[in-house]
């Protein structure tokens, strides 16, 4: 488990190597041609974030994901609507595509494909029935949605730094489809979710109760799978469009509230999706006995039961291709054996290092370091150590006590008796 | 013993003679005695048997890998993952150590032998050594005739072969050895009266308590001689000798052995050694005192005495009493307590209850398993009162103490077998004997006049030539038993007390047709009994359990090693350190042979974990899924014979996993398990708790397709004889990974938590409307066409 | 308001002149239960007495019992029946006087004497322990149809006196008192019974010490003897596993000593290990007794006749063995 | 009561009148062997009083004095048994080896 965690560690790190070395190659699906000069600002954004895009049609017969068994490119965008995935891709494919590790960016409308919802289902995010539309009769856009309502301007942002670093002043022009993602899910969550007026309805048409309404009712998703892949799901393709990134967010009642955050949002989401944005790396996981059989003993194969030992791992969090150390106080780690005997929190020095001093139980076994750092937008970090805990050899226990003088003293002087004892019977006549 | 009338000159030669001719017939028993045990290497192969041999032979690997202090404190990290076990304070290091040191001895020979070499052949040469002890011990008791009658005995006696095969590499396999040894030392002692003895008996005691746990046995057996002699007024400065240090030394011993410990002062098994101790001390200064004073005092001092000393005992019975009523379990260990209490076990605790032998015997075992001996021991426990001596009180007691135990406990019959066959030896040298002296008197008879020197020398020539006829181990006995019967006889009725009860006093021998009728039943009776052992050694006592043999109807020999099989494919297609969970049973051998950490094995020191994992085998899959992760099991596996008609796999064991289980998981109930009719089956009446059990559906996952097996109905058990109940079904959280050849023991993975969130419980779900059908890729990935 | 009462009172008027039939045949029902120590023993006419009518003022507890089962040690009827005459006790002793005595009977049936009872209450699995309420018509030779949650369940047997009161409490209503067991020591006691116990053992240790006829070894070998006799012939094995002394051959309808296969029964058993006793005190014999013979015939006569007997014995237990185990030993060597 | 004093006294006075004629070899051994067992007493009460908390110790303590008692005295039995000289070298040949054996192991065990 523990190999296990190292390997993904040093797989990330050779990502963000790559990432400043050679292009990473992402293959962009368009639903129709006419996307690509609308979304060129949107693309352009990508490649100048330095991704070799291969831009083809969503229905393209020769479409290829892997060929033999490696994957052609690193990252997958589907800008799609109503037609399917053509050539070899289905959404098979691109689940396992994500299973093993690559990252997906997914944008659809209104009159989205059942086999892009039953995608978006697989990787844990429910895109609403076809023809469906978010609506909102109070938080419309006044310039683009005045007529059906159906283009809103949300602002319900997640609150997490890993995902928007900074906070956006301006909501999001969003024209499209609800999402939802399920209530206990522990990989996704969403990025934009509904004001509270808005719902999720066929426009024009009546509707006393949505399923879709407020702030369960998701715009764009996130997925972190648990090998850390991640993959965004947006119910809109309109947001990411030229003419959103320019447009002007005008409330209800036409009061102008400057330039919608659309560029800033969507480049953010799609950085968090990439592994450009709350990626955390772990390395240098590392214990060692301060006092007890072994002192200084790094790694060591087994403790001896009350050890002091010291258990240390490096954080990183790397953004925008650089990383910088972690700085956080909720990292904790659990030293269990069956159930956590030891959960302490970890402290840092601004380098990084997280580190903590205990003294392992007094218990003998074969116990495991665990380290399960979950924290909403960052990467999870899983790692575990196994280290034995032995008990006291025949000779480790305290020798010469002194309650037992006594004792030592009886024995010694029946040593002395004898001996005097013995040379005397054997020398006296009598 | 020189006798009066004779010259000392033919005395010595007629020692001599029976010197050589006794050393050549004990040395014929060894031979015999490790040889019998040689069936299993030739029949199969020098392996392992068994269970808990495995565990001897890892550690004992260990050994010779790390030396003897490491072993002393190995603390185990592979078993009972993730207790770890404390092997060196967990286990009776004198079996390994024993081979240990074998082995490095001839390291330093540079004889270059594998462990596993070694481990195999412990048994048949401790069995030898059992065969010598025992000679030594009845000579002690009665004479070199018993002697050797009694090691021709145990040579062959099938209850100590079941045990001592070659590759059953248990305890046992010394520790009778040691017991008897003891045993003898302590008849030596006992004899003799010299503290040398007495300290030969310490470093005795010292071995048989690092061998097994059945040290318990003499430390009660020897307080109850001893308590006999006092009661029957044969307090001695001999028995003193022989008791009084054994107790101390003897508890310093037990003491220094980790796994016993404090137990050696506190456990109620070890109470009874002091309490006679303080009797004997009692005893003996009565003693003392009425040779110091006038009998007027000393009538007047002994009542003191005894008032002082049953007060003192009063004092001494309340605190033992008080303190093992405190202890739940009256401060015995549970195994000790099914002995007292033979309900015991089969109420409280299933686990011991489990065990095959732990089960009480019937008659028939009695036979099967001692065979002439139980028909002799009657007699020999007669014959130990003509004449009652220390050392005959003492073969009586033991043969009477272990006779009770056996009668409980199926393994005791090993402790039973030395007594039964020193009993039964005893007889049969005096009956052979006395049939033979008459012999000699009935031809003396004839040739008329003849003194001592043809009376001494006849016998044994009359004798031997018969001998030559005679199975060698058997004819030898009797002829050194005649020789001695002659030299009694010779002796003209001399000292009361030696071994011959009836040449004391007059006796008539009887004439010389009985004598040979008698002789040539004698011979039969113990041929049959070659023959059977023999017999039950080769047949019965010689299968490994890890390599199975059936006969095809070709008479041909049919080999299943699936079992080694599934070992090595862990140990080659797994992790390292994975963990790997089976019923506690394989505990032992997935450790040694795949070499691979297990949740529990056959050292069952932790019920609740057992119960753990019999729970997770009585639950349904998604539970036991749950339990298996807690325990970050990455691999299951189940033994399963319904393919081939094994009959001692899971499925059958099952009950007993619920049982565990339940005592300590009420939520298991074993109606639950069994069918409408009460039984347990698994057929359409099954139980549904059974249909659904993880067990279940490991062992019969696929089991329906594989095949029609030999003509069979479709999803035919063959163990159990019926159509299983359920007979198609798929695993949700567990994937087949490997399933031996003839389908004995299968492998499962434990599945991990999946990647994604995928279909969660979400009430704003849309339905999705027909689905795209998945495409038809070709191996490079490009569609179709 | 004033119909009702004259209702009332009529009714009063009518169940008292019915009353008084009743309470005769109570007082002869207790009789009789008095005679069966609290039980009545049913067959045709105690039933016809005790049971059969359009209803009764009191309910009947009725437990089956047989007597070729007795010897079964899963089905434990005898304690059964005894704990049911525990709680009839129980039942008479708190209720002794009061007008509850009357209104719960307990009754016990027997397969061989009340077969037929057996047919009409359609009784097909012991144990079983029913109540017959009140209301339940009963007529003569007809089926006895007693509903399912009158009959106690079978789930947690054997149930134990308590259980068995339990449920004539909640059936009947009626109080049964706590059910006296018989006595046993409470664990607190424990040590100070065993203590008293050890004392008397010491005591009368010290008291055979000096007895005479402690010194006879023929006291001690027959004791050795005994024990010996008892475990070869796997007397644990019969306390252990509860193990019938006579075995019972449904097929053939006779008593069995002898049972094929695995286990054994108690007489098999016991007559085994008298003959494994047999050889070994016939070689005994030989060697003690024979020679003390004067008379060279006599001495010759008793020496093969102790022989034959041996070999008799012997023979007998192989043959068993081999019947028994199914081994048949052959030379394995030559 | 009274009576009671009298005939201890006198069973005291005979026995030390006997005791008296007893070789000195035996009364060294005696000697011994009473000093043994007081020690064990002694470390007895010792540890009822402060706990048994060494309790390896206290055995090895105590049983190396209760068996040299116990040693001792079986070494006086054989040697009162025949005062004969010659044997009694041998004798202690044996006393000797126990008691090594004794020591060996209490002091293996004391810690």
């Amino acid at each position: 488990m523990a190999r296990l965690a190292a390997a993904l560690a040093a797989a990330m790190l050779l990502a963000g190597v790559a990432l400043a070395a050679e292009q990473q190659k992402v293959l962009v699906l368009l639903d129709s041609p006419s996307l690509e000069s609308s979304h060129s600002a949107f693309l352009a954004g990508l490649r100048s974030r330095g991704y070799a895009l291969e831009v083809r049609p969503i229905d393209d017969k020769s479409l290829q994901l892997k060929s033999w068994d490696e994957w052609l490119y690193d990252k997958l965008v589907i800008l799609g609507s109503s037609k399917a995935l053509g050539g070899a891709i289905d959404a098979a494919q691109v689940v396992q595509f994500v299973d093993e590790g690559r990252d997906v960016l997914l944008a659809v409308d209104s009159d989205v494909s059942e086999e892009l919802r039953s995608l978006a289902q697989d990787l844990g995010v429910d895109i609403d029935s076809r023809g469906n539309a978010v609506i909102d009769h109070f938080g419309y856009d006044s310039h683009v949605g005045a007529q059906d309502h159906a283009a809103v301007l949300a602002d319900n942002f997640v609150k997490s730094a890993a995902v928007l670093p900074k906070a956006l002043s301006t909501p999001v022009l969003f024209r499209g489809i609800g999402l939802s993602v399920a209530a206990e899910s522990e990989t996704a969550f969403l990025a934009l979710a509904g004001s509270p007026t808005a719902y999720c309805g066929k426009p024009g048409a009546a509707m006393t109760d949505a399923k879709l309404a407020g702030p369960e009712l998701g715009l764009v998703a996130l997925v972190q799978m648990r090998n850390n892949a991640r993959v965004a799901v947006a119910g809109s393709l309109h947001m990411f469009s030229d003419a959103a990134f320019q447009a002007e967010a005008t409330a209800r009642n036409d009061r102008v509230l400057g330039r919608a955050s659309n560029e800033a949002f969507c480049t953010a989401i799609s950085k968090w999706a990439f592994q450009e944005q709350g990626v955390l790396r772990a390395s240098q996981l590392s214990h060692r006995v301060l006092a007890g059989a072994h002192p200084g003993a790094v790694k060591p194969e087994r403790y001896r039961v009350n050890d002091d030992v010291e258990f240390s791992v490096v954080i990183q969090e790397c953004a925008d291709g650089g990383c910088k150390p972690y700085t956080a106080e909720d990292v904790q780690v659990e030293l269990v054996m069956l159930d956590p005997y030891i959960r302490t929190s970890l402290k840092h020095d601004g380098q990084g290092r997280f580190a903590t001093q205990v003294k392992v139980p007094d218990v003998y076994g074969v116990f495991k370091w665990v380290l399960e750092y979950r924290r909403l937008g960052y990467s999870f970090i899983e790692l575990t150590e196994t280290v034995p805990i032995r008990p006291f050899k025949h000779n480790e226990y305290e020798r010469f006590i002194v309650q037992a003088y006594p004792y030592y003293a009886s024995c010694a002087s029946m040593m002395a008796g004898f001996l005097a004892v013995g040379a005397f019977f054997l020398y006296t006549k009598a | 013993m020189a006798g009066p009338a004779e010259t000392a000159g033919q005395t010595a030669q007629h020692k001599a003679y029976g010197n050589v001719l006794t050393g050549f017939a004990l040395l014929c028993i060894c031979v015999l005695a490790s040889s019998v045990r040689l069936f299993s290497v030739i029949k199969y192969e020098s392996v392992i048997h068994e269970f808990d041999p495995y565990f001897n032979y890892r550690v004992t690997r260990f050994l010779s890998e790390k030396g003897f202090y490491e072993t002393w404190d190995f603390f185990d990290s592979f078993t009972w993952y993730p207790l770890g076990r404390v092997v060196g304070g967990t286990m009776y290091p004198g079996l390994i150590f024993t081979a240990g040191t074998i082995w490095n001895v001839l390291q330093k020979l540079n004889i270059p032998i594998h462990v596993q070499e070694v481990c195999v052949f412990t048994a048949p040469l401790f069995s030898a050594f059992c065969a010598i002890a025992t000679y030594l011990f009845m000579k002690e008791v009665r004479g070199q005739g018993a002697g050797l009658a009694s090691a021709a005995i145990i040579a062959v006696v099938p209850s100590y072969i079941s045990r001592s095969v070659a590759g059953s590499y248990d305890l046992e396999a010394v520790a009778i050895f040691a017991l008897v040894f003891v045993f003898y030392l302590y008849v030596k002692t006992l004899n003799t009266g010299s503290l040398a003895w007495a300290t030969a008996l310490f470093f005795g005691y010292l071995y048989m308590v690092a061998s097994w746990g059945g040290y318990s046995f003499i430390a009660n057996l020897l307080p109850i001689h001893c308590l006999a002699c006092i009661v029957f007024g044969r307090v001695s400065s001999r028995l003193y000798i022989a008791y009084a240090p054994w107790v101390i030394l003897g508890a310093l011993a037990a003491a220094n052995i980790p796994v016993i410990g404090f137990n050696a002062v506190l456990m109620s098994e070890h109470m009874a050694s002091f309490f006679v101790f303080g009797l004997l001390h009692a005893a003996l200064a009565i003693e003392y005192i009425r040779d110091m004073l006038p009998p007027r005092a000393y009538s007047a001092a002994k009542k003191l005495v005894l008032t002082f000393g049953t007060t003192a005992l009063a004092v001494v019975l309340a605190l033992v009493v008080s303190y093992v009523a405190a202890s739940p379990t009256f401060g015995w260990t549970g195994r000790s307590l099914s002995l007292l209490d033979p309900t015991y076990a089969s109420k409280y605790i299933p686990i011991i209850a489990s065990v095959s032998e732990h089960q009480p015997p019937s008659w028939s075992s009695y036979f099967t398993d001692l065979h002439i001996a139980s028909l002799l021991a009657p007699a020999g426990l007669l014959l130990c009162f003509r004449p009652l001596t220390d050392a005959s009180m003492f073969l009586l007691l033991y043969g009477v103490t272990a006779v009770y135990f056996s009668g409980v406990m199926v393994r005791l019959m090993l402790v039973l077998a030395p007594a039964a066959c020193c009993l039964a030896g005893l007889a049969l040298s005096e009956v052979t004997s006395y049939l033979s002296a008459s012999l000699v008197a009935a031809q003396r008879a004839q040739a008329g006049a003849g003194d001592a020197e043809k009376k001494a020398k006849a016998p044994s020539e009359t004798d031997g030539s018969a001998a030559g006829k005679k199975d060698k181990a058997a004819g030898s006995s009797a002829a050194a038993a005649a020789k001695q019967a002659a030299k009694k006889a010779a002796k003209k009725g001399g000292s009361g007390g030696g071994p011959l009860g009836w040449v004391s006093g007059p006796w008539k021998p009887v004439p010389k047709d009985v004598a040979i009728v008698g002789l040539v039943l004698v011979f039969l009776g113990l041929s049959m009994f070659y023959r059977h052992s023999v017999y039950v050694a080769g047949e019965m006592y010689s299968a490994p359990s890890i390599v199975l043999q059936s006969r095809r109807a070709d008479g041909g020999v049919k080999v299943f090693d699936d079992f080694r099989e599934a070992y090595a494919w862990l140990s080659h297609n797994t992790d390292p350190d994975a963990k790997v969970a089976s019923w506690w049973d394989y505990g032992y051998q997935t450790t040694a042979m795949a070499n691979r950490t297990v949740i529990v094995d056959n050292n069952t020191w932790n019920n609740t974990h057992i119960a753990t994992v019999g729970r997770a085998m009585a639950s349904p899959e998604r539970k036991a899924w749950q339990i298996f992760r807690s325990l970050d099991v990455e691999y299951v596996f189940v033994v399963f014979g319904g393919f081939i008609g094994y009959p001692s796999d899971d499925i059958n064991k099952f009950l007993w996993m619920v049982r565990i289980g339940g005592g300590v998981f009420p939520e298991i109930k074993e109606p639950h398990y069994l069918g409408a009719d009460g039984n347990y089956r698994v057929d359409e009446q099954a139980g549904k708790a059974l249909v659904d059990s993880l067990m279940y559906k490991l062992s019969y996952y696929r089991f329906a397709d594989c095949g029609p097996m030999f003509g069979a109905q479709r999803g035919f058990d063959r163990v159990r004889n019926a159509v299983i109940a359920k007979q198609d079904f798929e695993l949700k959280y567990f994937e087949e990974v490997f399933t031996s050849e003839h389908w004995m023991m299968r492998i499962y993975r434990v599945l991990d938590k999946p990647n994604r969130d995928a279909r969660l419980r979400n009430p704003r779900r849309a339905k999705l409307g027909r689905r795209a059908p998945s495409k038809r890729r070709q191996p490079s990935g490009a569609p179709s066409k | 308001m004033r119909v009702c009462l004259a209702a009332l009172l009529l009714l009063a008027a009518i169940g008292g002149c019915a009353a008084e039939a009743d309470d005769k045949r109570i007082a002869r029902l207790q009789a009789l239960a008095r005679r069966g120590g609290g039980l009545i023993e049913l067959d045709a006419g105690t039933f016809q007495e005790l049971l059969v009518g359009k209803s009764r003022p009191y309910s009947v507890f009725i437990v089956a019992d047989a007597k070729d089962l007795r010897s079964d040690p899963k089905l434990r009827l005898v304690p059964l029946v005894s704990d049911f005459k525990l709680v009839a006790k129980a039942f008479a002793a708190t209720n002794a006087g009061k007008p509850a005595a009357g209104q719960a009977f307990f009754a016990r049936m027997e397969f061989s004497r009340a077969q037929n009872l057996f047919g009409r209450m359609s009784i097909k699995a012991l144990p079983y322990l029913a109540r017959i309420p009140p209301g339940l018509a009963i007529t003569e030779g007809g089926a006895v149809s007693v509903p399912a949650e009158e009959v106690l369940s079978t789930g947690g047997y054997p149930w134990g006196p308590e259980r068995i009161a339990e449920f004539v409490g909640e059936r009947t209503g009626l109080a049964v008192g706590e059910v006296k067991h018989a006595p046993l020591i409470s664990p607190r006691l424990m040590p100070l019974v065993s203590l008293a116990v050890l004392a008397c053992i010491v005591f009368v240790g010290y008291k055979l010490y000096y007895a005479p006829f402690m010194r006879h070894q023929a006291l001690y070998a027959v004791g050795a003897l005994c024990v010996y006799w008892f475990s070869v012939s796997g007397g644990m094995f019969n306390i252990i596993r509860g193990v019938p002394l006579v075995g019972f051959d449904h097929r053939k309808r006779q008593a069995m000593l002898f049972m094929p296969g695995q286990g054994q029964l108690g007489a098999e058993g016991f007559i085994m290990g008298s003959l494994y006793t047999t050889v070994g005190l016939s070689v005994a014999a030989l060697i003690t007794l024979v020679p003390k013979i004067k008379d060279s015939g006599a001495q010759r006569v008793a020496a093969y006749a102790i022989l034959l007997v041996a070999f008799m014995a012997y023979r007998m237990v192989t043959s068993n063995h081999v019947w028994k185990t199914g081994m048949s030993p052959h030379w394995y060597l030559f | 009561m009274a009576q009671h004093l009298d005939t201890l006294k006198e069973i005291a006075s005979s026995f030390s009148a006997a005791y008296v004629k007893t070789p000195t070899k035996l009364k060294i051994l005696d000697a011994f062997s009473v000093c043994a067992l007081a020690t064990a007493v002694l470390q007895f009460v010792y540890a009822k009083l402060v706990g048994t908390f060494p309790f390896n110790a206290f055995l090895a303590g105590f049983f190396c004095c209760v068996g040299t008692f116990v040693l001792t005295l079986s070494l006086r039995m054989k040697v009162a048994e025949h005062g004969g000289k010659p044997t009694a070298a041998k004798e202690f040949g044996g006393y000797a080896l126990a008691m090594l054996t004794l020591f060996i192991a209490a002091v293996n065990y004391i810690g």
